[in-house]
């Protein structure tokens, strides 16, 4: 009922002159391509960089490029990398270091939280680390707990790190060239479902200011809030509600942190009701946060609270198996029945969303 | 001569193993498996001849690539074949799929995706062993599997350090296939030395590199008793060995170009399944071809025929009680 | 104006009979006395246990007692260390593993959150990892960035980890006799400032039971929510109040995670105010999910939402310098003051709470 | 017999080290450091003899434990002190402490306080400096010290892989006091053999047992010369020493027990400091002493007359613009 096309235009709005369809992978590609050319400075390594799948594509032919200065692989230790990483950036260098999987960051966090995060406060500004951690969210596919988790609150709660998650191709490589001028730690989430979705993306450079949230389709009813592909699971969701005459204004925060509060609440204002829709687990989330500043601005301006929900992963580990999965994640379907639920009342069950085409979940043969 | 019946043995699991992953990649297709799987066809030697001499009460711990040592310790087939499916009589009721067999009754301790993850929660296991033994008077052990690229994690190495420290009655295995994924052991390593490298620890190394599962075998014999009597504690062994097919998925990958071919034909040459082939009576051999076909045929049919787990099972086991 | 001996008796009452006065970090010590004793497959090891310091006392001659295999310190390698603490739980063993600092936890992220949380759901209830893993934070005295931090909402955000903070000897010596005994990770989190306060403790074996928040003193006018070390700042916080005849009801929850809303909510249903004061930062933090819960649970119930609060670290990595330092953390007086203005309104500045006597930070003398 | 020069400029920066640290043991408990130290006095030969012969733009990275490396590395003394006292003048503005000594302009990396971190850093600023030859054709070369203890984190190994793999400009030192807090190497280290184990890395190595200030300067002139012109990638020296005070704090803590007087004892007799002091000219040696003090004397005033930091300084720089 919602095809990849009409994401795409949900996202990037008709074809702008001086744009081209491309995926979301390639836009990285160009980010990379872009910026090292421009800046002798900013290498790229990691595990299966200069492979020939070369991270589902996205460094493909840099290495024929640039050299294997520039563009290595590593041993397999993510601990020490990150600190390599961190210890070049410290040198004036911009490294981009690459992690196949979120969940192998948790091998590095010492240095990330420790020195990544620190450095420039700790030393007083002496020492600044323009370092772009590229980390890779999934689902589905039987991935299962160790390859499926989105850690991002974990990052958004240390005071020094940036956080970013962008959900479609012209923010995908905005953002990436942002991150790389940013002088300081970006981790930058891509969720591997996204990776093929096309946008618009111009033809010339540009950047995606890091901190701006993105208003994907106007709405009057209710504000939805959605991290990473769960974008695309909110738009289907506004599909669906469309139908029966709600509309909902969806917002991609595309940075997480430092959050966009502003673009948020103006919203909210609005529609009198926020669903946050999280790629990851609630507890002490990025659901957690943006609702609570949600209500805190409204406590601050004296405005009268609006209605306020979230939905996310379900608070266990990641199963493998298909039907546990589907109720693992939320989806087009459960978000508008949730946001119709807020519209119309807990006890309004009378309605549920027709079953939904294929999607890129079912497209996706696995990223094995 | 080798003892037919070790040999009818050996060739039966490992002929289990391979025509089982084979199957595998042939129905992998169909999207009945909808998990990833990193088959170990061409490496079973080294599930085989480490697991042979095994107690059924000694631990094995391995990787996401953990289908050979699982049928090798006598993991349950039924529940390996319904997890991999998704299905509720899996041996982790359908959640944890291909890279995280388990099978505690049989000594399989339960695989991890994270590379080096179970390198030290295996030491622990030993610690653990090594304490219960003094209690029991016996000394079961602990082997733990890892790739080449798994000891490139640090926790390696403070694993290492730790058992020797504390003499665990635990085995070291470093499967190197000289692969991680698809890049080189050139491109990962400082050098090659990595048993001498762990003999600086103070503690015995082995290093085999022809994949003779006999070869494996002994050593592990040798390995077990000194540690079992106490007059050893952690050993090291290096096999060498080739991943025949990609790293992840059903596909033989060498048109990907990435390796060497002739290295694959000397590998293949090497095949200690057909090896130990030729060395069985045909009858014999035949009797067990046909037994691993009937097995896998009847593990295949259990897994498509169970039911998948109920929706109420995502909330089950969150916390133990 | 809050002596040490009166925070005593507002964290444990009048003595009870059967009780004596003992200090936080000999309650701990009593407990694994007691469960080691109790049951031969728990242990401790961690850097340091077996020294002459015994971890600030709390290990003290324990391995004279219990023998080199059940207490024994380890090389300088928390991520295997963490491993090995898991290897043996699965095998049956209690292990208690010990960091000094919390913020060392960051080198074995992966070990608990990959493997720990995730083993009894992952292998379907086959394997279970009973495991305490003892974490000390800290305040003050220059530690500085690294030595400074708690980060216990990292581990309340993971499904199958449960976090426990006590703040008084009955909570540290109950709770953590409840942690050796339960079947799951427990992370559990002990503040240095609190190793020296005393408390009324059960001379006959009991445990706390998990899950369980504490309410510490009761207050019509509004709910203080506070963690660890900040329980004793709220405690202090109440006393300024009650001097303008403000009654502010004050709570610990004790366990992060599970958490008891209900007792939250009770008190909140009362007093129509909830302040939470985290001993951490704020953003994704512990306050964000209690204020979320808080507000969730009203809307479920169709109540009126209070009003909703938070104080914590200051967004920054922590500095040395002890000027700094003081702004860095809430304390009683800038508790009492938001309470003040939660209940006055902002506009009302009238009133500043009396400069303290000392307290344990000033008497402290670094942990050093 | 050794140049005089050397040996009075080694004998400044040690007795330096010596009596400020000394100097702060003193008025450690006035809390005017509000801010835990970890003193090097006994160790000062390794400080010294590593640093002499490194250019400013050389990097040395340290531990928590990195007085006596700032000073001999040629970090501003001013701003140590200044820092160790809280004051905005600091070398970091009062936010570091002790235990996180920086001054880029002199090629002190920045300090940290969590065991091995630096050591991985370290790899990548040498990574850094080695791309950078190629364009500048001057090799820079970082020096990364860290204890005993360090050496037994997974990313020192990790470290060494790597910077031997890519054949980067470093120089690990490791500073083997024996120690790590109070427990002993024999219950961490499975075995001494830490340089035979860094040479299977295919790395040069050197050991030195007595910490000699000329020999651990001479082994660091030969290393520098090799890795300046290329033909040598990664070096690994340990040094053995001995810490006189205790682990953090003021206090000698030989009263404790927990080790043995006599090597202390031993040690003391080998002081590099003394055994400095012998090799000068009375007048030299004398004139270098009064100029010691008065150095010290000068940043002590002026840590304690520098003003803290302002309230608004909590929140400058937790991000770069
Ligand atoms: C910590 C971690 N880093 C990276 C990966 C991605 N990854 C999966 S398998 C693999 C290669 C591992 O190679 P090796 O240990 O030699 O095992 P093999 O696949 O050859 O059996 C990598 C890098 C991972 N799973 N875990
Ligand atoms: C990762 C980590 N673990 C533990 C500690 C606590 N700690 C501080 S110093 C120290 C001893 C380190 O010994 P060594 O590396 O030999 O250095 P030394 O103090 O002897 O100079 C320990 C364990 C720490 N700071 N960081
Ligand atoms: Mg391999
Ligand atoms: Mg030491």
């Amino acid at each position: 009922m919602f095809t990849q096309a009409e994401e795409i235009k949900a996202h990037a709005g008709p074809q702008k002159t001086g744009t081209r369809l491309i995926r979301y992978v390639d836009a990285l590609r160009e980010a990379f391509e872009e910026e090292m050319a421009r800046d002798p400075k900013v290498f790229l390594f990691g595990l299966d960089v200069d492979d020939h799948k070369g991270i589902q594509g996205s460094t493909v032919g840099l290495q024929e490029k640039f050299g294997k200065d520039r563009v290595f692989c590593t041993p397999l230790s993510e601990d020490a990398m990150t600190g390599v990483a961190i210890g070049a950036a410290i040198a004036g260098y911009r490294p981009i270091h690459v992690h196949i999987r979120m969940d192998f960051m948790l091998l590095c966090m010492n240095q990330l939280v420790n020195m990544a995060a620190k450095s420039h406060y700790m030393y007083n500004g002496q020492v600044k680390v323009p370092l772009v951690v590229r980390t890779m969210i999934g689902r589905s596919w039987g991935q299962g707990g160790q390859h499926s988790q989105a850690l991002h609150s974990m990052f958004m709660h240390v005071p020094g790190l940036k956080v970013v998650a962008p959900a479609n191709a012209h923010d995908a490589k905005g953002c990436m060239i942002a991150a790389i001028r940013d002088n300081n730690p970006v981790i930058f989430i891509e969720h591997r479902l996204l990776y093929s979705t096309e946008g618009y993306v111009p033809t010339q450079p540009y950047a995606v200011p890091l901190g701006k949230a993105r208003i994907l389709t106007e709405g009057s009813d209710i504000t939805i809030v959605a991290v990473s592909h769960m974008v695309m699971e909110a738009l289907r969701a506004k599909k669906h509600l469309e139908a029966i005459d709600i509309q909902a204004e969806v917002i991609d925060p595309v940075t997480l942190w430092p959050l966009d509060m502003d673009t948020i609440m103006a919203s909210v204002k609005k529609t009198g009701r926020l669903l946050m829709i999280d790629n990851a687990w609630l507890t002490c989330g990025a659901s957690s946060e943006i609702l609570t500043r949600a209500m805190e601005i409204c406590q601050e301006e004296a405005i009268s609270m609006p209605a306020l929900a979230r939905m996310g992963f379900a608070p266990t580990t990641c199963p493998t198996t298909r039907p546990l999965e589907n109720l693992f994640y939320p989806d087009g379907r459960t978000i508008a029945v949730k946001a119709y639920q807020m519209i119309k009342g807990k006890q309004a069950k009378g309605w549920e969303p027709p079953v939904s085409a294929k999607t890129e979940i079912d497209a996706f043969k696995g990223p094995f | 001569m080798t003892d037919q019946i070790v040999v009818a043995r050996l060739y039966k699991t490992m002929l289990l193993i391979r025509q089982l992953e084979l199957r595998i990649a042939e129905i992998y297709h169909t999207d009945a498996i909808k998990s990833p799987v990193h088959l170990s066809v061409g490496q079973e030697s080294i599930a085989v001849g480490v697991c042979d001499p095994l107690e059924k009460d000694d631990i094995v711990s391995n990787t996401y690539r953990c289908h050979a040592t699982y049928i090798a310790k006598g993991g349950d087939l039924f529940g390996m074949m319904a997890e991999l499916y998704g299905k509720s009589t899996g041996c982790a009721g359908g959640k944890a799929g291909s890279m995280h067999l388990v099978d505690i009754k049989n000594g399989v301790m339960g695989a991890s995706a994270v590379v080096g993850t179970t390198i030290p929660v295996a030491t622990g296991y030993a610690l653990a062993m090594q304490n219960e033994a003094k209690m029991t008077g016996r000394q079961r052990v602990v082997v733990a599997l890892c790739g080449d690229g798994g000891t490139e994690e640090g926790c390696f190495y403070e694993s290492i350090n730790f058992a020797a420290l504390r003499k665990l009655p635990i085995i070291f295995i470093c499967e190197n296939n000289r692969l991680a994924i698809h890049t080189p052991l050139e491109k990962r390593w400082a050098t090659n030395q990595l048993c001498e490298r762990m003999s600086t620890f103070g503690i015995q190394t082995h290093k085999i590199d022809d994949a003779d599962v006999f070869k494996i075998r002994d050593t592990m014999i040798n390995a077990l008793a000194e540690i079992r009597h106490g007059t050893s504690g952690p050993i090291f062994i290096e096999c060498a060995t080739y991943r025949w097919l990609e790293h992840v998925g059903p596909l033989d990958d060498h048109y990907d170009d990435y390796r060497d071919k002739n290295t694959y034909q000397l590998w293949q040459d090497n095949d200690q399944i057909s090896r130990l082939a030729r060395m069985l009576d045909d009858q014999v051999r035949m009797e067990i071809e046909k037994e691993v076909t009937l097995t896998i045929a009847q593990i295949e049919k259990y897994a498509e025929e169970s039911p998948y787990p109920a929706a109420e099972e995502l909330y089950t086991h969150v916390y133990a009680s």
